[in-house]
């Protein structure tokens, strides 16, 4: 962090969603700052996934702004969203399980084709090759025409993030990429994380304490709808109130 | 002996998901299953309860033949899953969550006070919906549910996934006593540090295969052991 | 005066649907089929309740012809429907309206093409002053048996253990079966109340109603326009929707017949369009 | 799947065998002349329809025992209308072009039977539309080939209207189904009270289709009117009057209208059953001709004949008669014979289509439904008078140059008259 | 390298020899129908039901939306034509059917842009209460529209001076060539990113929003696109019966195009046409041997349920190697780029 104020890319300001009486996100100011990998944690049903919900426009909002580099996005509908370059991937696995690997990329690609609405034309020779290029990337290359839900679940979780890249994100949200990975394909994920955060801003979400620990530059703790603390790695693991109501020592 | 496995070859479709599985629990006993993803616990457990159906070999519970029953047919010999998403009615309370499963028995006693007293969280939240609990009130309905049913054995397929270090304490503590009033587990877990806590013996499994049998301690005291088996 | 016994007449003709609607709703929640058979269950629960009653008396007749209904669609859950498991909803619609074609075809066969005479027992037949109103007995029986019946199944849904098993089963079926209870004989009981109910509805409708093997074909779509008005797995949604039509038909019959049938499906769309999941549906569809 | 297969191959052969069978059978129909009967055998009108089709192959028999027309054979072959307007349309089409027929007889919908109409026309072929009593048939609708059997809405309900004021009172309550054919009966009926100095107590629409009459009722039993006069017709005739005696209306007032069919008579009851009602033919019209009939079909079917039969039967005769008359099959020649001439329709006046737009200028029966219990299905009601009274013109129900301006003679020059 | 160019070579000349029988298949149909003792007519429906189950599987096979309420549009356009030919062209068939289509397109997007926002079953309950709202008002209007008896009097003219469609074989032969068209271009469409994107959302609707798609105007567009050729079908049902009428907008319509599409399959272009063959000959082929024949339609449906549940089409996929179907089939998943 240099002296120069960084960029924001994605901040919420007293960001509130109430379902009933719930109160799922109170009052939440989030801050994510371009080129930087900020993790969120916190106990199941602190209210994580519901604030990504909230971000992305799939929940419409109780109260409080959200903002994109300076522009106020929350009456922005999700797929206005996406193209404007905030994309997320979900906890359940969320691919089109029967269209081949090459296709699901290509589908997402071609979102940001300007002839995507034009029901008489054919699929161009561009769109694919930037879809095998993106397989390349995420390491699935070689399962390109094979049907989606016959992979692995690895591999589908690969997929799932190789879809979300493919709307060319500037900022992305990664709900719980490991949940249900083994260690081994943990060691296939990483490498491919660590290779977008060069690229864009990251917000994840993980239960994987060891594997956020390692990958964040800030962590945000959630609590009962509340971020009850934030700060770099050391300093959450080293935070009372956090070893109490989550790590639970 | 509880239940006997015998060499069962199962499939999903036409991929052979398990080669010559055998395991062995006595009554009372609790068993760790561990392994990968994909090491074929959750399918040797859905082939247990009848979700799906072995090509060949025998399961034997309390003396009787499992392969070829239906799920709720081997339910009710005294085998209940605690599925790995919980799978708690929605729509119904709490109360009513356990009410459905509620079944005597000569195996066990438990009843729904037997429940509050185990879990005073659930009574507090008797009249929410089950769509309104969070992970670890729905996992714990989930063996609540189980409970009540007064089965001989309890298989729990990831009883810890996604919760907070600070639940799968309490979740933990909790099974060690259901142990010992004498229900037979079979714990299936990925962490499994928490789940040879409470097992006494453990199978290990590997692309479906049993690749290790013996008990606790064994995996427990020996790291080479664990980075083999558990790719750790 | 006029409006106000109007107003009643609409609360009984929306009995019917009501009655109608509980059950295609109770089969759709629990099981995921679109009951296109119900209308011809009716003309079913019709015939059965007449020939029933000529061989005894009516009072007979009200009570087995429905039961018969049920019994009825116990057979076609267990030899046909079960074969739908995990399969497109549609194939459901394919099923039922085959067996729509078929019921009615043997109707026929039976029974022959032509209406059957039936009328209102002497005991029900005249007119009850209530006092401010005089109305016919018959329509007062119709209002006092369907209140009885919900009331009833009411308790049955939501005091009984079956009744948890169907709101549980609607939403998850395979736990259902892991907690032990055999899903397909719950699918057989459930199918078996529903079109019970539809038996019901058009043993009640015979005296009112031609009784012919087409009598059941226009009732289907004004059922599905209350399941949906009132919101789908809905029993309240079911009631209150089966009301709101019956009595705007009632209404705009006094008012302008001219909009009477159009008048539902004006109601339905504005709904729809303002609150799509209809006036009590929840999230899932299933039944509550 | 070798299950399926044989499945698959089970379905198939037997699908061969039924359309080798159909061929053969339609070769060895070949030579013979074919009637096509186009009668609703599924759907409301299913046993009219069957009723119908008796009537017509009684009339073949009667022919084929004398040796045939123009020494052919006749045959019969009927097809199931739905009464569907393009099931009707395809049915039409399939008798004329594939079954050979050279003269179609049926239908009870006036929607069907224009469409099949147009058909016919098409194709030249004449078409006897016996059962449909709307007023397009013989106007709008009216075709050189399509003669109506059935009694226009004319001729009922002007026949109703004059019977009802000369026997009850004049304030009256109307109740009209909202489409063409309920508006034309009323039309009919409200001028001839109009004309008489009667009240209209009111004019309700009655939705087609309706189910619950309850508000009508309501209305009814407050206006307390002389005569309550119905164009309302089939399953909405039968639930208004299930309801109207539920409302134990009863007896309080005399029920009239513009159709009642018998099959809807049959599932009302004896009990529900009331009123005095326009009817074409009853069995027990008293003439010779009309009890030989009665009893040649009771004599093949075991059943009392309905008006269906009737219908089919006389326009089947009529059409028969002429091709004897004309010498030939040529629909021209047909037409001819058809018109303007007088024969024995089983009524107590000969009958006639009138050339102008092929109405069967008839009588027409009142029929007082009995009260209490029935002699036999067929016998609901006894015949209280004919109209019009003997001295009366025949034509004078039907309507006018002014009221149905149609001159088929202009519309449809035949070809022959063309050249 | 070698054996994969032969193997194109060897598909192209399936693919002419399916063409060039093809082609023959449809000139001899009707007489293969004659010959059975059925008609050029019912020829001719079938391939307008079969347009029209094209049509409605755009939305149901492809893109996922089950719509209960298609015959409006279906029994709109032919009375739109019905009454442009009656009352402004009289002399024209050309223009009238031009018009059907476009009054129907037009009315089915609005219609479209209102309802879209419903979902799953709820959208297909609104397409019933729209479809009865159409019905019920050609019913009522009855000074314009006749009512209950439907408009007659409908005369089919030469469409061009030169193209004459006046006789019943011209005008089997006009449908067929408009049913080829139909395929076609719905085999461009699925085949374009955009059917593409049609199934993407079949399969994950959620998804496909989440990559930044307007889900919902793609969807409109699926309607639209199947409303226009459903009226496409209507109006050559018109010109073919010469009559408009009103059941043909009834709930049973909607319903029969439904089994058309599940009986043959729906997740291919051939499969509704298989479907509607099947079932529109199946009707007037068992009504004309038995009057009960709705017991022998109705144990049709109950056997496809029980033993094809995929559709026809489906159950020719499973036979693989001796698909004789299968080069015919879009191949969906394997096409892909080469």
């Amino acid at each position: 962090m240099s002296e120069t104020t960084p960029k924001i890319a994605l901040r919420s300001q007293n960001l509130k969603k109430h379902f009933g009486a719930i109160k799922a996100v109170d009052d939440v100011n989030f801050t994510l700052e371009e080129g930087t990998l900020h993790s969120i944690i916190g106990p199941n049903g602190a209210g994580k996934t519901t604030f990504f919900n909230c971000l992305t426009g799939k929940f419409p909002i109780t109260e409080g702004k959200i903002f994109f580099e300076g522009k106020e996005i929350q009456n922005i509908p999700t797929y206005k969203l996406v193209r404007l370059g905030v994309c997320r991937s979900f906890q359940i696995l969320n691919i089109f399980k029967k269209l081949t690997v090459v296709e699901n990329v290509r589908i997402a690609i071609q979102a940001r084709h300007p002839q995507r609405f034009n029901p008489f034309t054919k699929i161009d020779r561009k769109t694919s090759e930037e879809a095998e290029q993106i397989l390349e990337r995420i390491g699935l290359e070689s399962f390109k025409n094979s049907v989606s839900q016959e992979l692995s679940h690895g591999d589908q979780r690969l997929l799932e993030i190789g879809i979300t890249i493919a709307t060319a994100p500037k900022v992305l949200l990664l709900d719980e990429p490991a949940a249900g990975l083994s260690k081994q394909e943990l060691q296939k994920l990483i490498p491919v994380i660590n290779e977008l955060r060069k690229t864009m801003s990251i917000v994840l979400i993980e239960h994987d304490i060891d594997m956020v620990l390692s990958l964040s530059d800030i962590i945000s703790v959630m609590s009962f709808g509340k971020i009850i603390a934030e700060g770099c790695p050391e300093e959450i693991q080293n935070n009372e109130k956090v070893r109490k109501a989550y790590l639970g020592d | 002996m509880l239940l006997k496995i015998d060499s069962i070859n199962s499939y999903y479709g036409k991929s052979h998901i398990l080669y010559d599985v055998s395991i062995k629990v006595d009554r009372g006993e609790s068993v760790a299953l561990l392994g990968r993803n994909g090491a074929g616990k959750t399918t040797t457990m859905n082939s247990i309860i009848g979700l799906v159906t072995p090509k060949s070999g025998s399961i034997q519970f309390d003396g009787k033949e499992l392969v070829g029953l239906k799920p709720d047919q081997i339910v009710r010999q005294g085998i209940s899953l605690v599925p790995d998403t919980r799978r708690i009615f929605p729509n119904l309370t709490v109360l009513e969550n356990l009410k459905i499963s509620e079944r005597k028995s000569a195996d066990s006693n438990w009843t729904i006070s037997d429940i509050w007293e185990l879990f005073p969280e659930l009574l507090r939240l008797k009249a929410s919906r089950g769509r309104e609990l969070s992970g670890g009130e729905q996992q714990m309905l989930a063996v609540a549910r189980s409970l009540v049913g007064n089965h001989k054995m309890l298989l729990l397929d990831e009883p810890f996934e996604g919760l907070a270090p600070i639940i799968v304490k309490r979740i933990a503590k909790t099974l060690i006593e259901i142990q010992k009033t004498g229900i037979s587990l079979i714990i299936v877990e990925q962490n499994f540090r928490m789940a040879l806590e409470i097992a006494t013996r453990c199978y290990v499994m590997n692309l479906g295969r049993i690749a290790f049998d013996g008990p606790s301690s064994a995996i427990t005291e020996n790291p080479e052991l664990q980075k083999k088996l558990l790719a750790v | 005066m006029i409006v106000l016994s109007q107003v009643i007449n609409g609360l009984i003709l929306g009995t019917i649907y009501i009655l109608m609607a509980l059950g295609l709703s109770l089969i759709r929640g629990t099981m995921g089929i679109l009951n296109f058979a119900h209308g011809v269950l009716f003309t079913l629960g019709a015939y059965f309740t007449v020939k029933v009653a000529m061989l005894t008396n009516f009072w007979v007749g009200i009570i087995i012809g429905p039961i018969f209904v049920g019994l009825v669609g116990m057979f076609i859950q267990r030899f046909f429907m079960r074969r739908l498991q995990g399969k497109h909803e549609l194939f459901g619609l394919l099923l039922t309206f085959g067996m729509a074609y078929i019921i009615e075809d043997i109707i026929k066969i039976i029974w022959g093409v032509g209406g059957q005479p039936f009328n209102i027992p002497p005991s029900l037949s005249g007119f009850v002053n209530l006092g401010f109103l005089i109305y016919p007995t018959y329509r007062l029986f119709i209002l006092g048996v369907t209140t009885f019946l919900l009331l009833a199944l009411y308790i049955f849904l939501n005091k009984t253990k079956a009744g948890l098993i169907i709101k549980a089963g609607s939403r998850d079926l395979t736990m259902v079966s892991l907690l032990g209870i055999p899903v397909q004989k719950v699918f057989t009981l459930v199918f078996g109340l529903g079109t019970m109910l539809a038996g019901i509805a058009g043993a009640l409708a015979a005296p009112m109603w031609g009784v012919q093997p087409t009598m059941g074909n226009k009732i289907l779509i004004p059922c599905f326009v209350v399941i949906c008005l009132g919101g789908m797995g809905s029993l309240i949604g079911a009631v209150v929707g089966g009301l709101i039509i019956g009595v705007a038909v009632s209404l705009a019959i006094l008012i302008q017949p001219f909009f009477s049938d159009l008048i539902i499906y004006v109601i339905m769309a504005t709904v729809l369009l303002v609150r799509p999941r209809g006036l009590f549906g929840e999230v899932g569809e299933a039944f509550e | 799947m070798y299950k399926n297969r044989k499945w698959l191959s089970l379905v198939v052969i037997a699908l061969l065998v039924l359309m080798m069978g159909n061929s053969a059978w339609a070769q060895f129909t070949a030579p013979q002349k074919v009637i096509g009967v186009v009668e609703p055998r599924s759907g409301v009108y299913a046993e009219i329809g069957e009723y119908g089709i008796k009537g017509v192959q009684l009339a073949l028999d009667q022919y084929n025992a004398k040796g045939g027309v123009l020494g052919s054979e006749l045959v019969l072959v009927a097809e199931d209308t739905q009464s569907v307007v393009n099931v009707g349309a395809q049915k039409a089409r399939k008798l004329i072009t594939e079954r050979g027929a050279v003269m179609l007889v049926g239908e009870v919908s006036s929607a069907v039977a224009a469409a099949m109409g147009a058909v016919a026309a098409e194709f030249n072929v004449i078409y006897m539309a016996a059962g449909a009593n709307s007023n397009n048939i013989t106007n709008e609708d009216a075709k050189r080939v399509m003669f109506r059997t059935d009694l226009s809405n004319w001729q009922s309900n002007n026949a109703m209207a004059n019977y009802l004021l000369k026997n009850y009172g004049k304030r009256w309550y109307f109740l009209t189904s909202d489409y063409t054919w309920g508006h034309t009966a009323y039309n009919v009926a409200a001028k001839i009270l109009k004309e008489n100095g009667g009240t209209q107590l009111a004019n309700d629409l009655v939705p087609f289709g309706t189910s619950d009459y309850s508000a009508y009722l309501l209305k009814i039993r407050q206006a307390k009117p002389d005569v309550l006069y119905m164009s309302i017709g089939g399953t909405d005739l039968i639930n208004f009057f299930k309801q109207f005696a539920g409302f134990g209306l009863k007896g309080t007032m005399q029920v009239s209208g513009a159709i009642m069919n018998d099959s809807d008579a049959w599932t009302l009851g004896p009990g529900v059953m009331t009123g005095v009602w326009p009817k074409v033919w009853a069995y027990n019209v008293d003439t010779p001709a009309s009890k030989a009939f009665t009893q040649a079909f009771i004599a093949k079917y075991g059943v009392y004949p309905e008006n269906e039969s009737w219908q089919d039967y006389i326009s089947t005769v009529a059409y028969i008669e002429a091709v004897k008359r004309a010498g030939t099959w040529n629909y021209e020649q047909v037409i001819k014979q058809l018109e303007d001439y007088k024969f024995d329709g089983l009524k107590s006046r000969p009958v006639y289509f009138r050339a102008r737009d092929h109405q069967l200028i008839q009588e027409v029966y009142i029929v007082k439904a009995r009260d209490g219990a029935w002699p036999n299905k067929q016998d609901w009601g006894e015949i209280v008078a004919v109209y019009p009274g003997p001295d009366v013109p025949l034509d004078s129900i039907e309507s006018t140059m002014a009221e149905n301006p149609m001159v088929l003679q202009n519309k449809y020059p035949l070809s022959i008259d063309k050249k | 390298m070698n054996l994969g160019t032969s193997i194109t070579k060897k598909n192209a000349a399936f693919r002419v020899g399916a063409v060039i029988i093809g082609i023959f298949a449809f000139i001899m149909l009707p007489t293969l129908f004659k010959s059975i003792g059925s008609t050029m007519f019912l020829a001719t429906e079938i391939f307008i039901f079969a347009i029209f189950a094209l049509g409605f599987n755009l939305l149901l096979g492809f893109t996922g939306i089950i719509s209960f309420g298609h015959a409006a549009w279906f029994g709109l356009s032919s009375y739109a034509a019905a009454l442009f030919q009656r009352h402004v062209t009289p002399d024209s068939t050309l223009i009238p059917l031009l018009f059907g289509i476009l009054f129907t397109t037009l009315i089915g997007a609005l219609v479209g842009k209102l309802i879209i926002k419903t979902r799953g079953i709820y959208f297909a309950y609104v397409t019933i209460a729209f479809s009865q709202l159409v019905l019920f008002i050609i019913i009522r209007w009855t000074k314009l529209t006749n009512g209950e008896n439907g408009l007659g009097g409908i005369e089919r003219k030469p469409l061009f001076k030169f193209i004459d469609i006046v006789p019943e074989f011209n005008y089997y032969i006009f449908v067929v060539i408009v049913f080829i068209l139909v395929f076609i271009l719905l085999n461009i469409i699925i085949k374009s990113p955009f059917g593409r994107v049609l199934q993407a959302i079949r399969e994950n609707r959620t998804r496909a929003i989440f990559i930044g798609y307007n889900v919902r105007s793609y969807e409109l567009t699926s309607y639209i696109l199947s409303v226009f050729f459903t009226s496409v079908a209507g109006v050559l049902d018109l010109f073919l019966l010469k009559y408009a009428f009103p059941e043909s907008m009834a709930t049973t319509m909607s319903g029969e195009v439904i089994i058309m599409t599940l009986v043959g399959g729906m997740h291919n272009l051939t499969g509704p046409v298989l479907g509607a063959i099947i079932i529109t000959f199946l009707k007037d082929f068992i009504s004309s041997f038995t009057d009960r024949w709705m017991i022998f339609l109705g144990g049709i449906f109950v056997l496809f349920v029980m033993v094809f549940p995929e559709g026809i089409m489906g159950f020719f996929g499973k036979w693989g190697g001796n698909n004789p179907f299968k080069s015919l089939l879009p191949k969906r998943d394997k096409e892909s780029e080469s």
